[in-house]
């Protein structure tokens, strides 16, 4: 029952996913969406055991101190300031009482942290407690601002898009122009003609970089345009056909053997 | 109570309806001028239809001949407009499709797009009156409702011409001689087309002035769902003789048969940065990607995970593994668990080796980048489906002067790792890695199996091309065909 | 622009800053920035995974059904179903009984290769067999260019290259004799095509670096309100905050020198 | 151990960082700066320019501004290019915007654009000096936004009947026929040439019913991984000529002598590129000397 079943529902639901491809009746499609609509619930579930590891691994850092401990309550804050705005929104002009409430749950955060990692977890607990009642106190009381979980107001608070526009867009978008600098640094490392191939991958992207410079003699810019697009479109289109095939086939032999049951190494048995 | 509540809802059905009924044919109209100023184009002829075949269902295929006006001059067709005959009882249901909607606006709270003094602004108001629960129940018996009636639009249908009307479907641009009429599948929606039920279809040819001349009419016809799609069957003899050979091939090692695979670099580099990190002290970190539990190349790359963790445990080395999809997650630790279990050594595994970090690709890149700046590992992994992040991971691992391995299936990432890591493998290689490092013989008789299909696929190719110069040619290459 | 909108571009524009500083080592400012976007992401996603998927995918197709009867009295009540399934899941929380957690874990990797058989072999393997058997065209071999790209042969070389390619990645046979040199072959393709796809992305990774610069420089014009349109709030506390910023970054920069210099000397 | 390294093995082993300041500081200064780099013109961006260049004053061209701010960074700079060029020859312009998202969008560029004509400029191209007094833009005189209607297929063939047929009124609600520039304009047979600045299906549309059926020049915008597969319809002459990304905007810019966003772009792009070659080579260099050094030790 432990180690068999699994394998079971892994050549079951293979098996009929397989066959389901061929059959266009409706039936089949309706199990089909069916069976994808539960791996993204499943996967919004285990989504609880992801938070949870974060919150557990950032915990454990500032338990044992550990080299940037301090940085863990800025990721843990951070984490529990955006679901506080993603649930609530504003219904009045301004805003009430609502900072006393973010603050008193980021106080209960902060408690909560504590009662898990300090001794005398009574007393934090305490406090956890009392900025709960706080907390509560002010949703029950304050008009100007809701709560919201089953309708999606919370996505259009203000503090919510300003904190997607202005924290988390500038550093994913800088995060991603790092690309124009490691492209030139590992360009600068690996590109050394040490042998054909390499002579080879240095010369194409070579070509290619030139494809727009206009400082060059006799009709060389014509030539070496023309040559980069022949290369994106000759060789690296042959490349690019064979490689596709041979994904295709490892794929399936994958998955064949994993429905198969013969390679187990992916819930840890082989 | 309730019964009142229903027989107020189908009392404004049954005003409505009539009103409605000439609302959807006049639809196609919105760009006409005057009907009578010139004369009618010719109209299109010879209509004919099928059943779309491969399909789901409730779907037609019309064909024309296009009206001998298309084609420039004055009185030139301009579009082509599709018209349906349906039966009073589809109108009637479709009332109550609309009334569904607005409930299910009322009870989701987005009421916008509702225009001030419409019929859905009439139903509206009345449907605010009840309460959740209430509406709830309306919804449910309209729902059950429509399926009942549903039923019977087979039998509804019989009674053309008498007791319907034409229905505007969609229009098409000049020159259009065939139009697929996909109907939707669900009950529920206003598309809805029955399957075995009579269809019966028009197609006018409109002018710049909105002149019209109808095609004759087209039916009865039914449309009808398939159990077997045709167009896949090369991928069934594909599918069918690549597991044949999988099997075959599998079984032959487990009796034995010695069967050779030529060395891959990067696979012998992995033993080896496991005995480097044992020496210098110093952790292991092992990248899933960002695909998900359902890619195979993360599934792959778990079997890899497994055989890396197993020996890990035996060298006593540490492991890190940050993870960007919840159920990789779990996966991942299920496989460490036991593979340090199978090393005999459970005392030494630890929850948070296999960690959670976020679900946002480059937030993600910045928690590995510190990883690897801040822990200095020995030796970095990265297996698994890949996108722009990989030259950023690769680049900072050299920077902390750790060992590279790389294997991905994203072609447009296997530059980057060639260039920044020191053993890149290559496409299909990610897949072969698990069979290698296992050094199982049953595993290795999967790489036989697909060195042959590939073989198959050459030879196949090659026959292909020369063939395709002659003119009987097509029949071999149609061979291949898959339409979607 | 509002002072506060003004002041949340600025937080956006030290962001950006900290983030580069990555580029020179790792630093507190970095360290700051991946903690702080490693949990708004993370809490972003919550948010948005459970409006755009949970709500409608789960709890508005059982919202008809009462807690009390477990919600079995919903018109689509087999919801259920994976939402149980989720639940196991979350068995992982306890020792004892985690192996619970690898049911569903089956099923959804049962359910994803099997969905993959079919589907890879006809998009990757079936249509691209299928796209190389052409006719060559032999009226215009060489198309007037030898660099044509349309022409019959490029179009060979394309189906011979994909061929020793293929041929590259044999696993059960040695790259010896006729063998090895068609698989040679096939490698400096290869190679080539991936020296080019790795030349062709450069001119795209800059401009994401152009962007970043764009951003800056708007934020620029909007602390000396430079913009074409005047802004009717603009007044000098936007200029401070500018400065501030700009202060803060050289003392920084000069900080890094002088102890850079100081290590050197001893 | 640092007095034995000699130059070339410094050249094989920088600090990366020097690379990363080299580039900050050459994109910096490049982007900043104030000057412009030659582009090499190619075939087919000329034939757009010469064509448009050849129209007399008065006449009509239609730009179809089909994409959404999805594709703004690579066709908003040939939008800008195309219209300034031909405001200044006091061509009229009737413009649609046939993607969904476009017409916000376009609205604003034609806004923003309508500005910059207001002051006096020189340009110098074709060997010529082009002196262009500043003038004001003015809606209906100028040009003429037709705005967005679904079924875009059905909307291009419908202009070629009549343009009054889908958009009885402009973007703004002014009926066209109360526009000046729009009396006797009927249809594509008053307008000298077609532009489609497009990142998506829109121009398969605009080739087949558009340029299929009424047969007037047309000429395309596309998004740079559009264009190979559009060079095709380049050599059946279907289509007079084709702007391929920020490469193609600034080649028309080149030709108009009008440096804009497209410029400023490339000339970050093509210094940057110098930037990773320059290092490429210098890396080469080290190695090859030191190898050499190396092997002549080794004897």
């Amino acid at each position: 029952m432990k180690r068999q079943l699994p394998f079971l529902l892994v050549f079951i639901f293979g098996a009929f996913m397989t066959i389901q491809y061929y059959v266009p009746h409706e039936s089949s499609e309706f199990v089909y969406t069916f069976l994808l609509d539960w791996t993204m619930i499943i996967g919004i579930f285990a989504l609880a055991l992801g938070i949870w590891s974060l919150y557990h691994v950032s915990v454990d850092k500032i338990q044992h101190k550990k080299e940037n401990w301090i940085y863990s309550y800025v990721t843990l804050f951070g984490l529990f300031i955006m679901v506080v705005f993603g649930f609530s929104y504003k219904v009045g002009d301004s805003w009430g009482m609502y900072p006393l409430f973010v603050i008193a749950l980021m106080a209960l955060l902060y408690c909560l942290i504590h009662a898990s990692i300090s001794r005398s977890k009574g007393f934090w607990l305490g406090l956890s407690g009392a900025a709960l009642a706080v907390s509560f106190g002010v949703a029950f009381f304050d008009d100007s601002w809701k709560l919201a979980f089953m309708t999606s107001e919370g996505l259009k608070n203000t503090m919510f898009t300003n904190f997607a526009d202005f924290v988390l867009t500038p550093i994913l978008a800088t995060m991603f122009a790092l690309l124009a600098f490691f492209i030139a640094s590992a360009a600068y490392r690996a590109f050394r003609a040490r042998n054909v191939l390499a002579s080879l991958l240095l010369i194409a992207a070579i070509i290619v970089m030139l494809r727009f410079n206009p400082y060059m003699p006799f009709g060389l810019p014509e030539l070496v345009a023309e040559t980069s697009s022949w290369l994106m479109n000759v060789p690296n289109l042959a490349a690019q056909r064979a490689i596709v095939i041979g994904i295709g086939l490892g794929i399936v032999a994958t998955s064949l053997k994993v429905i198969l049951g013969i390679e187990r190494g992916y819930m840890g048995k082989g | 109570m309730k019964v009142k509540m229903l027989l107020a809802v189908f009392l404004l059905l049954a005003i409505c309806s009539n009103s409605y009924a000439q609302d959807t044919t006049a639809e196609g109209d919105t760009t006409a001028i005057s009907v009578d100023s010139l004369r009618l184009p010719a109209p299109p002829g010879n209509l004919s239809g099928r059943d779309k075949p491969n399909d789901h269902g409730h779907a037609i295929i019309l064909d024309w001949e296009l009206s001998p006006d298309d084609g420039g001059g004055s009185n030139s067709v301009l579009r082509y407009d599709i018209y349906k005959w349906v039966p009073q009882l589809m109108l009637d249901i479709n009332l109550v499709r609309d009334s569904i909607i607005i409930i299910q606006k009322i009870i989701r709270k987005t009421t916008d797009g509702i225009e001030e003094g419409s019929q859905a602004d009439s139903m509206l108001k009345v449907f605010s009156k009840f309460s959740k629960d209430e509406l709830f129940d309306i919804r449910n018996r309209l729902t059950d409702h429509i399926k009942a009636e549903n039923e019977g639009l087979a039998e509804a249908s019989k009674s053309y011409p008498e007791n319907g009307a034409w229905l505007f479907i969609d229009k098409k641009p000049s020159g259009t001689k065939t139009f697929d009429h996909i109907g939707s599948k669900e009950f529920k929606s206003k598309g809805f087309v029955p399957d075995y039920a009579d269809l019966y279809y028009r197609v006018d040819a409109v002018t710049i002035t909105g002149a019209k001349a109808s095609s004759e009419i087209f039916g009865p016809i039914q449309s009808s769902g398939q159990w077997y799609n045709t167009y896949r069957t090369p991928v069934v003899f594909s599918v069918f003789l690549f597991t044949i050979l999988t099997v075959f091939y599998v079984m032959r090692a487990k009796q034995g048969a010695d069967l050779y695979v030529r060395p891959l670099g990067g696979i012998e580099a992995v033993d080896d940065a496991i005995g480097r990190a044992t020496e210098m002290g110093r952790p292991i970190l092992y990248v899933l990607g960002l695909g998900s539990a359902a890619d195979i190349a993360t599934i792959a790359s778990f079997t890899i995970l497994g055989r890396v963790a197993k020996k890990v445990a035996e060298y006593q080395t540490e492991l890190l593994v940050p993870t960007y999809d919840p159920i990789v997650m779990t996966v991942a630790q299920e496989v460490v668990k036991s593979a340090y279990l199978d090393a005999g050594r459970p005392d030494a595994y630890k929850e948070d080796t296999v960690h959670f970090v976020t679900q946002s690709q480059f937030a993600y890149v910045a928690a590995v980048n510190g990883i690897m700046l801040r822990e200095l590992p020995a030796t970095n992994v990265y297996m698994g489906k890949f996108f722009a992040e990989s030259l950023i991971l690769a680049e900072t691992g050299a920077l902390a002067g750790s060992i590279q391995i790389s294997g991905t299936d994203e072609i447009a990432q296997i530059p980057f790792f060639i260039v920044a890591c020191d053993y890149t493998l290559i496409g299909e290689e990610l897949y072969a890695a698990s069979a290698y490092l296992g050094k199982d013989p049953v595993l290795l008789g999967s790489l036989k199996a697909q060195d042959y299909a590939k073989a198959a696929i050459i030879i196949l190719a090659v026959i292909g091309v020369i063939v395709a110069q002659f003119d009987f040619g097509h029949y071999y290459v149609d061979l291949f065909e898959v339409v979607n | 622009m509002e002072f506060s909108d003004f002041l949340w571009m600025t937080c956006g524009i030290f962001l950006t800053l900290a983030t580069f500083s990555f580029l020179y080592k790792d630093n507190p400012f970095y360290k700051f920035a991946e903690h702080l976007v490693v949990g708004v992401s993370a809490g972003f996603f919550v948010v948005v995974l459970w409006h755009g998927t949970l709500v409608p995918n789960l709890f508005q197709k059982l919202e008809d059904g009462d807690w009390y009867m477990l919600w079995l009295n919903s018109s689509e009540w087999w919801y259920i179903i994976p939402a149980l399934l989720g639940v196991l899941m979350w068995t992982r929380f306890s020792k004892e009984y985690s192996w619970v957690s690898r049911w569903p874990m089956g099923l959804y990797i049962g359910i994803s290769t099997g969905i993959a058989i079919p589907l890879e072999m006809s998009n990757r393997v079936n249509k691209q067999l299928h796209a190389m058997m052409i006719e060559i065209d032999w009226a215009n071999f060489f198309g007037g260019n030898i660099l044509s790209t349309t022409s019959g042969f490029a179009q060979l070389l394309i189906f011979v290259g994909a061929i020793a390619a293929l041929i590259y990645f044999f696993f059960s046979k040695e790259h010896k004799g006729l063998f090895g040199g068609v698989a040679t072959f096939g490698i400096w393709i290869l190679m080539i095509g991936f020296g080019a796809s790795f030349g062709y992305t450069v001119m795209a990774r800059v401009s994401l670096f152009i962007n970043r610069m764009q951003d800056t420089k708007d934020w620029g014009i909007a602390a000396f309100n430079n913009a074409e349109v005047v802004n009717p709030h603009y007044g000098a506390q936007y200029q401070i905050v500018f400065w501030l910023l700009v202060l803060f970054v050289v003392g920084y920069i000069i900080n890094e020198i002088v102890s850079h210099l100081k290590s050197k000397q001893v | 151990m640092t007095e034995h390294k000699n130059i070339f093995d410094r050249m094989m082993s920088l600090d990366r960082r020097w690379i990363f300041l080299f580039l900050i500081v050459v994109c910096v200064a490049t982007y900043t700066a104030d000057f412009t780099i030659p582009i090499n013109t190619e075939a087919e961006v000329e034939s757009i320019f010469n064509f448009l260049d050849s129209l007399p004053e008065g006449d009509i061209v239609l730009v179809a501004i089909d994409y959404d701010p999805n594709n703004l960074a690579e066709l908003h700079p040939m939008t800008y290019a195309v219209v300034e060029h031909l405001w200044r020859k006091k061509v009229k312009i009737i413009f649609t915007s046939l993607s969904q998202l476009g017409p916000a969008m376009a609205d604003q560029a034609i806004r923003d654009i309508s500005d910059s004509l207001k002051v006096d400029k020189t340009y110098n191209y074709n060997g010529v000096e082009h002196n262009f007094k500043g003038r004001e833009i003015v809606n209906g005189v100028d040009y003429t936004f037709l705005g967005f209607k679904p079924y875009y297929a059905l909307i291009i063939l419908g202009m070629g009947q009549d343009f009054r047929l889908n958009f009885p009124s402009d973007y703004y609600g002014t009926p066209l026929d109360d526009l000046p520039m729009m009396q006797g304009v009927i249809n594509y047979d008053q307008v000298a040439c077609v532009v489609d600045l497009s990142g998506g299906n829109i121009t398969d549309a605009w080739i087949s019913y558009g340029q299929g059926r009424f047969n007037f020049p047309l000429m395309l915008g596309l998004t740079g991984v559009m264009v190979s597969q559009y060079y095709p319809f380049l050599g059946s002459g279907q289509v007079s000529g084709i702007m391929g990304g920020l490469l193609g905007a600034a080649q028309y810019e080149e030709l108009a002598d009008n440096p804009g966003r497209a410029k400023d772009g490339m000339r970050v792009q093509l210094f940057a590129h110098y930037v990773i070659i320059l290092f490429i080579v210098l890396g080469n260099i080290g190695f090859f000397m030191s190898r050499r050094k190396r092997m002549e030790g080794g004897n």
